[in-house]
């Protein structure tokens, strides 16, 4: 064709590069957090942030389901109190060493979330955080009723050697110390999953997710990619969970009931799941609020509807989206 | 031209229910051939870009593509053996950008030459934006820019230039004879725009009522009373 | 009476800017087509009235009421309908029911199911499928159907001739202009040379979100009128 | 003797036990505004801080560490016992002493018996022990069991069960029914089906009541025999009314108890919170607090090793008489109550029928516990 | 047998009636209301206390009344705003609701049960055979099956049915036809909530009245709605059907597995057919 057909409007570039400032800021938080345990925190302020921070991965696997495929799961806690169990359960019933059973609950976990993910993917929309819930409730129901198993509604004590990974099992049980692990952990996740986001395979997936059939039409096959996405999300969860058993030593079926799940999705959209880290800063507001309003009022509940109904209506692309956009308004930016 | 065919299409039927949408239609297309498919609102033309493509369920006939049958393929399977399409109802990842898409689709078929698809469709000075974002006209060669890329060896087009001036329509079937000179093309087209037609096609299939009603080289076609009742009217006859 | 009129109007999608001083007029039965390119916001000229585009400045009319807040029922209530670009068949609907769903019933004129059907005999054939199990062309008829259901003073149709066939194109031109001479006036987004000099009277033409031009098709040529259109 | 002595209260002040875990603070509040009126234990002001648990396991692990980070190191208020199991584990690493009030799982003085938990409560086991007494002097011979589906409901079955064989009564029906079940029909038809003449109970909370509403709706009430353990309660009396008249049941703690010590009491709570009689929780958590008193008096120190030092074995006058704290297991050792909801001064109310002496109401220590 | 059939027939008319409202505000605003389960504590509760002064059907007037008032509230607070952002986002908005909801009434009622006795006439039993039935439970049955005729004919064919359908998948198109979708949408989230507040209503007479009987209700809804296919009403219908009788002919012959059996009856359904029952409202 000749001529050049010429946009009316001024571009509206969806930014797909981070901001350099931003970079820079993430990488300061990260490192921030690895002399926070030095600082002399209070214990009770450090045991908060290393729970948010198993939280905080937990929100980032179902984030990155809703980011990279669009599907609102509302059964993570499978994953992630699946994986609590396994690591509990086989370290009361099996002769398996410490390491083995650490390394081994999330391996099984995620290969529980492939398998499964072929029977989600017949779903879509609504559909698909029911049939998750459902399939997460229906461990819950087997836990909570194979009384000989998993001991009911009361749960399960961990029992591991007193050293793993050449370690003493305490330092996984102190929070100034499991600090360090599970910060970690968060941050090794978050940049692989930006990397993987940037990549061919990222891009392949949001086009899976925006427009499967026009996917399939240029060539691509769409189940599989799909069913890696989930059991990716399904290993950051269960990861999060296995952290999650160590720390505690004790677990129940809370940890694989669906209100678990729903906060996770609800910390994931708090945050943000346009960007990667929105869901893992979503789940340290959320913590720190529940905490600090659970200290002063028992009206908890209210408050943190209340901040949750805010929050989603005053920030529409989460707290992240809400971060980024502030941070181009300050680089004299448009907003985006 | 040679005398073997590129594309064989023998008996393609589709049924919704008892109603055959599309009924026992053949044709054949040589290698470099630009075939155009006209007919009547409903007489089956996309329904026979969709069976060629594997697009849905229950459907008849088989296909052959420079000899080898792929009835049987997925629509990601033909498209690995060279066959794209574009849609009628514009069919694009609305989230992604318009490069960032186009160089997808080019990907599996290691085509490099997506700057180029993209200039000659308009497309580079609004190719970072997001596709929601742009004009429907806009969308529509988006689409065909995802069907162009990765030089299929046979394109089906329906209805590129929907919404379209007549400007455009006119380049752009210029663009497509040239492109399939240049690129050894053979192309199906579906089009209501009887300009375009003319201007590219070197035989017509006119499809009513699910069935071919004739086919010929485009004069014969246009000559056809049949055809000037059922379809064409007045203005082109 | 101007059934419609937009004065200096600007709008935007979100935070990016698409009309920038658009103004134009409909009287009660004139013929009225709006060309121009791919991009240059004549949909947006329309989603504008029924407030899927945000109005920045300037003012809508219908009937000569100043339109505020936008929002898209006022339009079929002022006697506006609109064939949308894309057409918009609601799924899930049957064919009858999309058209059922044009009619309004405190609007008298000679558009019914039955004369619909009349027009369009598929789609009595079609009466109880699925409205968007049609084939493109046929869900354009049900769309400028379903518009006609209304008895609109007022038709808007964007890219109507899109997806028809010829011979459906040269019969939609003749009922578009039985329906002007009926009264009903016609605002016509068309990229189709024939059916706008066959249906349009004045026209506007329309560069980069803003009209550049208007004046009577009857005193253009063939050359300009492309000239125009490509501008 | 100048610290205050910081009493940690982790309960479910919301969720599903919520009204469980009021009880708990109410009668907290009481025992310590009480005993700080009277200057203190040895001079020393007693002082609480309260965390929501939701009577859910890991979160009262994570709000009862926040209370002994925070220095209240004398903890209590688990309402589930998954709450308390999840945190005696860890009360030697916290350097915390504990106090349970109302958890009835056996393994907390059984299996998972700890040096720092002490139990002020009547566990399930005991409870099966009063069961006993009362069912030989009843003539129905068939019975069915309504639990709830937690361990608590299971033990409670399996205790009575065990009784019921034991004085040659059958067990025709058996349904345990989920937390927060809504609709006990099925339950309710099944042991209308089975003949059965009588109904042991084990449910608790918001499920007692929906069972007890609907078994009336379909008679059950008024042709059965209907006893339960945690079913009667000031709470579903004050619930259910009338439905409740003639329901017997173990009543671990009644205000009509006849005894002096007992009766200031409830005149003080009266006093406190006006219009109420201190309710079964209440009564059982006003008793730990005694004996808690008792056992930092005694220590004369605010650590909670040297409290839990002072508590083993000491023997103190409370509410329902003198009680020893068992030194092999942590359990108090006390008498327990079997009742029926009677009219008393023109209010329905549990009143205690048959009293077990504690010898009898308190089986030995579990050998599983070895501390 | 029977007996028991007639009461999976009673349970599954109360999560009819529950999850009816649901559907109707999935269809209109494509939105599963989290709140709804707390609607429906807040109807059994405002009953509670209206019936006090006007007896159980003035109680049941004034939740409906109520309810319908909240729910238009909602629509034109949350939902309106919230149209055009994602889905999820008022989903969540919802769920806080339903967190205050259930704060709120704590703190008005406490956090002890409470319970209502069945109104006159129905407080009484009637002989089936050689069985006592409680009259209230068959009313239940009646209420249920009258919702769903009432509904299902005002949408089939009534023109306020066309629209709501027709909105439900296009509201801009629906719009652009002469319809006040706004307005349309206050009254049927109104219509739905107040559905809400009239399932709380009748429910409590069978279930005790707790700031957490919302929260134990939904998840079952939400499996009936599944089940029948998102925003289908006969769908929905359906699978309050079976999935009562699932319910409890599970708990008399297979008790340990009688709670996963739902869960498994919709996993099998999404599985064989992922859109549930049916596709649309129908
Ligand atoms: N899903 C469906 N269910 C029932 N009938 C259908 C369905 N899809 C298409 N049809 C019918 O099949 C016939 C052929 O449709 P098709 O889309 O192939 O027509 P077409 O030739 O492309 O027409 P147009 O030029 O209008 O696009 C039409 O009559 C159409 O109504
Ligand atoms: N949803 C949207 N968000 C942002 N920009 C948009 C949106 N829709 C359209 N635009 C932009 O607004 C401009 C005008 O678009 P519009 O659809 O009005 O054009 P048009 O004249 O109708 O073109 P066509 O002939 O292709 O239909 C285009 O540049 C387009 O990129
Ligand atoms: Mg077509
Ligand atoms: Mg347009």
């Amino acid at each position: 064709m000749s001529n050049l057909s010429m946009a009316a409007a001024a571009p509206k570039v969806r930014t797909s590069t981070t901001p350099p400032v931003l970079v820079v800021v993430g990488i300061a938080v990260a490192l921030v957090g690895f002399v926070l345990p030095w600082l002399g925190l209070p214990r009770n302020i450090l045991s908060l942030l290393t729970s948010a921070s198993m939280t905080a991965i937990l929100a980032t696997g179902v984030g990155f389901l809703v980011r990279q495929a669009g599907f609102s799961s509302f059964g993570h806690a499978a994953f992630y109190g699946g994986a609590a169990y396994l690591l509990v359960l086989m370290s009361v019933y099996t002769g398996l060493s410490g390491e083995a059973v650490v390394l081994l609950a999330p391996v099984i976990a995620t290969l529980a979330a492939f398998a499964l993910s072929f029977i989600l993917l017949r779903t879509q929309g609504v559909a698909f955080s029911m049939l998750s819930l459902a399939i997460a409730q229906a461990l819950f129901e087997l836990m909570m009723r194979w009384r000989d198993l998993a001991n009911g509604e009361d749960g399960l004590r961990m029992r591991l050697p007193r050293e793993i990974f050449g370690l003493k099992l305490s330092f996984f049980q102190k929070a100034d110390t499991m600090f360090l692990v599970s910060w970690s952990a968060l941050i090794i996740i978050i940049v692989g999953l930006v990397l993987l986001s940037r990549s061919h395979f990222g891009t392949l997936t949001l086009a899976i997710k925006n427009n499967e059939e026009r996917a399939r039409f240029i060539g691509f096959r769409t189940l599989m990619p799909r069913a890696a996405i989930i059991a990716l999300s399904g290993l950051i969860a269960s990861i999060g969970g296995t952290l999650f058993a160590l720390y505690n030593g004790y677990i129940t079926p809370g940890l694989l009931h669906w209100s678990l799940s729903g906060e996770a999705l609800i910390i994931a959209i708090i945050g943000g799941t346009r960007s990667v880290w929105g869901p893992a800063l979503g789940a340290f507001l959320f913590v720190i609020l529940r905490d600090f309003a659970g200290n002063y009022t028992t009206h908890w509940q209210s408050i943190v509807g209340l901040v949750l109904i805010a929050v989603v209506i005053l920030l529409p692309s989460g707290a992240s989206g809400a971060v980024s956009s502030l941070v181009n308004r300050i680089r004299g930016g448009r907003d985006v | 031209m040679s005398d073997t065919y590129m594309l064989e299409a023998t008996g393609l039927t589709r049924r919704y229910g008892g109603f055959a949408a599309l009924n026992n239609v053949s044709f054949k297309l040589r290698q470099g051939e630009i075939r155009g498919l006209i007919g009547s609102n409903g007489a089956g033309k996309s329904t026979c870009m969709d069976v060629l493509t594997g697009r849905g369920r229950n459907q008849q006939g088989t296909v052959c593509l420079n000899g080898q049958d792929i009835s049987r393929l997925s629509e990601r399977e033909r498209r690995a053996v060279g066959l794209s399409r574009s849609f009628q109802k514009t069919n694009i990842f609305p989230e992604l950008g318009i490069r960032q898409q186009v160089q997808l689709a080019a990907r599996k078929a290691e085509f490099d030459n997506t700057e180029e698809v993209l200039a000659e469709l308009s497309l580079t000075a609004i190719a970072d934006r997001t596709a929601s974002d742009v004009s429907y006209g806009d969308q529509r060669r988006v689409d065909l820019a995802l069907a162009l890329v990765g030089k299929p060896k046979l394109l089906l087009l329906d209805e590129p230039a929907a919404g379209l001036t007549i400007e455009e329509s006119l380049a752009m079937a210029r663009h497509l004879r040239n492109l399939a000179e240049r690129w050894k093309l053979t192309i199906l087209l579906v089009e209501h725009d009887m300009e375009v037609i003319f201007a590219i096609c070197d035989r017509l299939t006119v499809l009513h009522l699910g069935e071919v009603l004739t086919e010929g080289l485009p004069d014969e076609v246009r000559a056809n009373p049949e055809v000037i009742r059922a379809y064409l009217g007045s203005t082109f006859a | 009476m101007s059934l419609l009129e937009l004065q200096n109007v600007h709008a935007a999608y979100g935070s990016a800017r698409v009309l920038h001083g658009v103004s134009l007029k409909v009287e009660k039965g004139e013929r009225v087509a709006l060309i121009g390119r791919n991009g240059v916001g004549k949909t947006t000229v329309v989603n504008t009235c029924i407030g899927a585009a945000r109005l920045t400045s300037g003012k809508v009319s219908f009937m000569t009421r100043v339109q505020k807040p936008i929002r898209a029922f006022r339009a079929a209530r002022s006697g506006i309908s609109i064939v949308p670009q894309g057409r918009r068949i609601v799924p899930g609907l049957t064919v009858r029911e999309n058209l059922l769903l044009g009619s309004a019933p405190d609007r008298k004129g000679p558009w019914n199911l039955e004369a619909v059907f009349a027009m369009y005999p598929i789609l009595r054939e079609r009466a109880d499928g699925l409205g968007t199990a049609m084939s493109g062309g046929q869900q354009q008829m049900l769309a400028i159907g379903r518009a006609l259901m209304a008895n609109p003073d007022l038709l808007i149709l964007d890219e109507p001739s899109e997806g028809l066939a010829p011979v459906v194109v040269d019969e939609l031109g003749a009922s578009l202009v039985r329906l002007a001479e009926q009264g009903t006036a016609i605002l016509l987004i068309e990229q189709n040379f024939g059916l706008i000099r066959s249906v349009g009277d004045r026209y506007y033409v329309m560069a980069k979100g803003s009209v550049v031009e208007d004046g009577r098709l009857s005193a253009l040529t063939a050359e300009e009128l492309k000239r125009h259109v490509s501008v | 003797a100048d610290a205050t002595i910081k009493i940690g209260v982790a309960t479910a002040l919301t969720g599903a036990y919520g009204d469980l875990g009021q009880q708990v603070k109410r009668a907290v509040d009481f025992a310590v505004e009480e005993v700080n009126a009277k200057g203190g234990i040895d001079g020393r002001k007693v002082e609480t801080q309260y965390q929501d648990t939701q009577a859910k396991a890991d979160i009262a692990r994570q709000q009862a560490e926040k209370l002994v980070n925070d220095g209240f190191t004398i903890l209590t208020g688990s309402i589930a016992s998954g709450e308390a199991l999840g945190i005696a584990p860890m009360l030697e690493r916290w350097d915390a002493v504990m106090m349970g009030t109302v958890p009835k799982a056996d393994a907390l003085t059984g299996a998972e018996c700890s040096p720092r938990f002490f139990r002020a409560n009547i566990p399930d086991y005991a409870d099966a022990a009063t069961v006993g007494t009362w069912l030989k002097e009843q003539s129905e011979k068939k019975w069915a069991i309504m639990g709830s589906d937690t361990a608590w409901g299971r033990n409670s079955g399996a205790s009575f069960t065990k009784t019921a064989s034991g004085l040659t009564r059958d067990i025709v029906a058996e349904g345990y029914a989920g937390l927060g079940t809504n609709d006990f029909a099925p339950y309710i038809q099944k042991i209308l089906d089975s003949g059965a003449e009588g109904v042991w109970v084990a449910l608790a909370g918001r499920d007692a009541i929906n069972f007890a509403q609907q078994a009336k709706q379909f008679g059950l009430i008024d042709k059965l025999k209907v006893a339960g353990v945690s079913f009667v309660t000031d709470n579903t009396v004050k619930t259910l009314g009338d439905v409740s008249k003639g329901i017997y049941g173990i009543i671990n703690y009644s205000s009509t108890l006849d005894t002096p010590a007992n009766k200031a009491f409830v005149d003080a709570w009266a006093k406190k919170y006006p219009g109420t009689l201190p309710a079964n929780f209440e009564g059982e958590t006003y008793l730990g607090m005694q004996v808690l008193f008792a056992g930092i008096d005694k220590a004369d120190s605010t650590s909670p090793e040297d409290i839990a030092e002072a508590l083993e074995g000491i023997e103190t006058d409370t509410i329902i008489g003198k009680i020893s704290v068992r030194q092999a297991d942590h359990q108090f050792v006390r008498g327990n109550f079997f009742g029926r909801i009677e009219d008393q001064d023109g209010t329905l109310r549990p009143v205690v029928a048959t009293s077990v002496a504690a010898d009898v109401a308190m089986p030995a220590a579990d050998d599983a516990c070895k501390l | 047998m029977l007996i028991q059939i007639l009461n999976g027939l009673v349970y599954a008319g109360l999560l009819y009636i529950v999850s009816v409202g649901l559907v109707l505000i999935f269809g209109l605003r494509r939105v599963v209301n989290f709140a709804h389960g707390g609607f429906y504590m807040v109807g059994a509760y405002a009953g509670y206390t209206a019936a006090m002064v006007f007896g159980f059907w003035g109680g049941l007037i004034v939740a409906v009344l109520v309810l319908g008032l909240i729910g238009i509230l909602l629509d034109y607070v949350v939902f309106r705003p919230l149209q055009n952002a994602d889905h999820m986002v008022t989903v969540l908005v919802t769920f806080g609701i339903l967190l205050v909801f259930e704060d709120v009434v704590q703190m008005i009622w406490g956090a002890d049960t409470l319970s209502v006795l069945a109104p006159y006439p129905f407080d009484g039993t009637v002989q089936l055979g050689d069985i006592l039935f409680p009259v209230y439970r068959l009313l239940v049955i009646a209420v249920a099956i009258a919702v769903a005729l009432g509904l299902t004919l005002w949408l089939r064919f009534s023109r306020a049915g066309l629209y709501v359908r027709a909105s439900s998948v296009d509201a801009l198109t629906t719009g652009m036809q002469g319809v006040d979708t706004e307005k349309l949408s206050l009254s049927v989230v109104g219509l739905g909530t107040a559905l809400a507040g009239l399932s709380g209503v009748i429910a409590s007479p069978l279930l005790a009245l707790s700031p957490s009987m919302g929260s134990s209700i939904l998840i079952e809804s939400f499996i009936v709605v599944v089940t029948g296919g998102l925003g289908s009403f006969a769908g929905a219908f359906i699978a309050a059907l079976l999935i009562g009788q699932v319910h409890n002919l599970g708990i008399v012959y297979v008790p340990n597995v009688a709670s996963m059996l739902p869960l498994l009856l919709m996993v099998v359904v999404l599985i064989l057919k992922p859109t549930g029952f049916a596709r649309s409202y129908s």
